[in-house]
């Protein structure tokens, strides 16, 4: 081996170490976050370039192929999960974590997400019913609406909208991916 | 009574369901209507069973609606929802709907209006057609406009339940935070009135419109200074307003504090108390010689 | 080699292969779990015998040693636990991490400490919103509560009770000196 050789493989090494412990530094941050971490504030946090940032992310998600984790890119950024493979076993022992959604809030939801913005009565308009206060809290609760402006008419109703944690919630990264609505074709003929 | 018989065979038998699965809506959570006790589908049922009122607003309640419950019907008859006959479905609705006891009017308000629509509906079509064209919307075209509308929504509203979704499909990891850290959070010591604060603030948030009020990024939140105030009257009975000021926040305080007690006593449950058989409160006067007390 | 040396060989790395899927069924379990676990839950969700928990724990730390994670055994159980050494690099990162009580866990909080004991079900009935796992795991993490017992219902759900650290943290020596509860039935009916 010559000389050069050697210096190259130890520089190779240096860097190596250091992309192995920055990755842990990213791993020790998504775990202490409460909610996903954006690439620029892992780079921020961590003074690292765009290169040494996705270096260590393909280091991290190589290490955390031998656990049960693993790394996932959302509407707002990078978070740690349980590999889905797992996901049967902790529905057995943990049932209650298993949210399930009533059909109320999920048209509500759907009328956000589709029409947005909206207005609380444009929700009732669709829906037919007085909208329960209730569902409109848990939705802010969960944090998967906003308010965020107010439409020109009586009374200058909030406009709601879906929030990058509705999109996290749901695994998408943009709007655009909603399902498509029911063609009303469909609809219309008798089922 | 050929539909009050429909009626006994769809009806759930008054089982005994916790008032957490109504609140929650797990009951209305159920697409198929089929009847069930206890989660096992029930085929038959005496035809005379006696189904008390109660029983009847559990099973509407597992519509998310007039339209769910429209549609529903409109699938029952097995037609067109363009071809919809007005006649015998307002027949029906309304058979179902007046066995709503009048305790459940919360309930049955949405029902009863969606009524008065389909009776507006029936009368015009049962009454000759002017001869000169209007220019008004056609009532029955404008409700299978909604319905179908609404039809779509509550597609949309499967699929979206069918994305692989987070807390139910995929979890996120939970791990405790180091050592190091759980020792120095030792050292903050909480007030015992930030659960009590906290209890308020669940109860009494602030209307969602009045978010326009809260000033310069919280720097003074309304719901902390509405459930704050809300615990002084509470435990002291009365207090002058200068008296629940928290000195620390200042100008900013004051204002936001005045936003609170008015949307307080919107709510009724704090009033002026009027001292010496005064009850105005005059313009100049000092707002700090104000006095508050707790109605609730 | 010998016949019978090979036939250990296959049946050692057939055992070590076992023990490896075991320890990441306990390594997802653990993460999906709010409250630490004990050696008899895991033992019985997973039907290990002590033996047997025993090696997969072993093959667990030893994974574990690559990341950022350990595997922390309290008085109440095991729990993963970021190791000490990213204590200083979390501080600096998420400095107000500690001190602010989000609304949604002082409100869970209230609720255990003057309805208990609670069950979880008890606690969204009050709030009208479904609890999420992370308050429920932050409050354990805090040591403020801890199962003790079941409620005799379906799914025989476990009941929370505060603990001697809540009373600690809020200053507090006996829970009858907790503030006055308000009405809050008259409240509601007000508001």
């Amino acid at each position: 081996m010559t000389t050069v050789d050697k210096a190259k493989q130890d520089s190779n090494k240096q860097s190596n170490n250091k992309q192995e412990t920055t990755s842990r530094h990213i791993e020790a941050l998504l775990h202490a976050s409460e909610a996903p971490l954006t690439a620029n504030a892992i780079k921020k946090h961590l003074s690292l370039s765009s290169q040494e940032l996705q270096q260590a992310l393909e280091v991290l998600q190589e290490r955390l192929s031998n656990g049960v984790l693993s790394l996932n890119e959302t509407a707002s950024g990078y978070r740690l999960q349980v590999t889905d493979s797992y996901s049967a076993l902790i529905q057995r022992v943990f049932p209650q974590r298993q949210e399930r959604l009533s059909q109320a809030l999920l048209e509500t939801l759907s009328v956000i997400a589709y029409k947005q913005p909206v207005t609380r009565s444009d929700i009732e308009y669709v829906r037919g019913v007085t909208l329960s206060s209730n569902i409109l809290r848990q939705l802010f609760d969960k944090g998967w609406i906003m308010e965020d402006g107010y439409k020109d008419t009586l009374g200058r109703p909030a406009l709601l909208h879906t929030t990058a944690q509705f999109l996290d919630a749901f695994g998408l990264t943009h709007l655009n991916e909603l399902p498509p609505m029911p063609d009303m074709a469909a609809i219309r003929a008798k089922s | 009574m050929q539909v009050t018989s429909t009626i006994h065979a769809d009806i759930k038998t008054p089982v005994s369901i916790s008032p957490v699965s109504v609140k929650t809506g797990v009951v209305a959570d159920t697409h198929d209507m089929s009847l069930r006790i206890y989660q096992t589908p029930v085929q038959h049922l005496p035809e005379d069973l006696y189904v008390p009122p109660q029983a009847f607003a559990i099973w509407l309640e597992q519509f998310a609606g007039p339209l769910d419950f429209l549609l529903y019907l409109v699938k029952k008859n097995n037609v067109d929802l363009t071809q919809m006959p007005i006649l015998p479905i307002t027949e029906q609705y309304l058979a179902y709907i007046s066995e709503l006891d009048t305790e459940h009017f919360e309930l049955a308000g949405d029902y009863l209006l969606m009524a008065s629509t389909l009776i507006a509906i029936k009368t015009e079509l049962l009454l000759p057609k002017p001869q000169t064209p209007t220019d008004e919307r056609d009532p029955k075209a404008e409700l299978i406009e909604r319905l179908e509308a609404y039809a779509q929504i509550k597609g949309a509203s499967q699929r979206l339940d069918n994305l692989v979704r987070l807390e139910r499909d995929v979890f996120l990891a939970m791990v405790s935070m180091p050592n190091q850290d759980i020792m120095s959070a030792e050292l903050p010591s909480y007030s015992p009135n930030l659960l009590i604060d906290s209890l308020f603030k669940m109860q009494l948030q602030p209307d969602y419109h009045m978010q326009t009020h809260t000033i310069k990024v919280d720097a003074v939140p309304l719901a902390d200074r509405i459930a704050s105030i809300s615990r002084q009257l509470s435990t002291n009975g009365a207090r002058s307003f200068y008296q629940l000021l928290d000195k620390s926040q200042g100008k900013i305080g004051v204002v936001v504090s005045f936003v609170a007690v008015l949307e307080l006593m919107k709510r009724q449950l704090v009033g002026v108390a009027s001292t010496e058989g005064e009850v105005e409160v005059e313009v100049d006067n000092q707002l700090s010689q104000l006095t508050l007390q707790w109605l609730a």
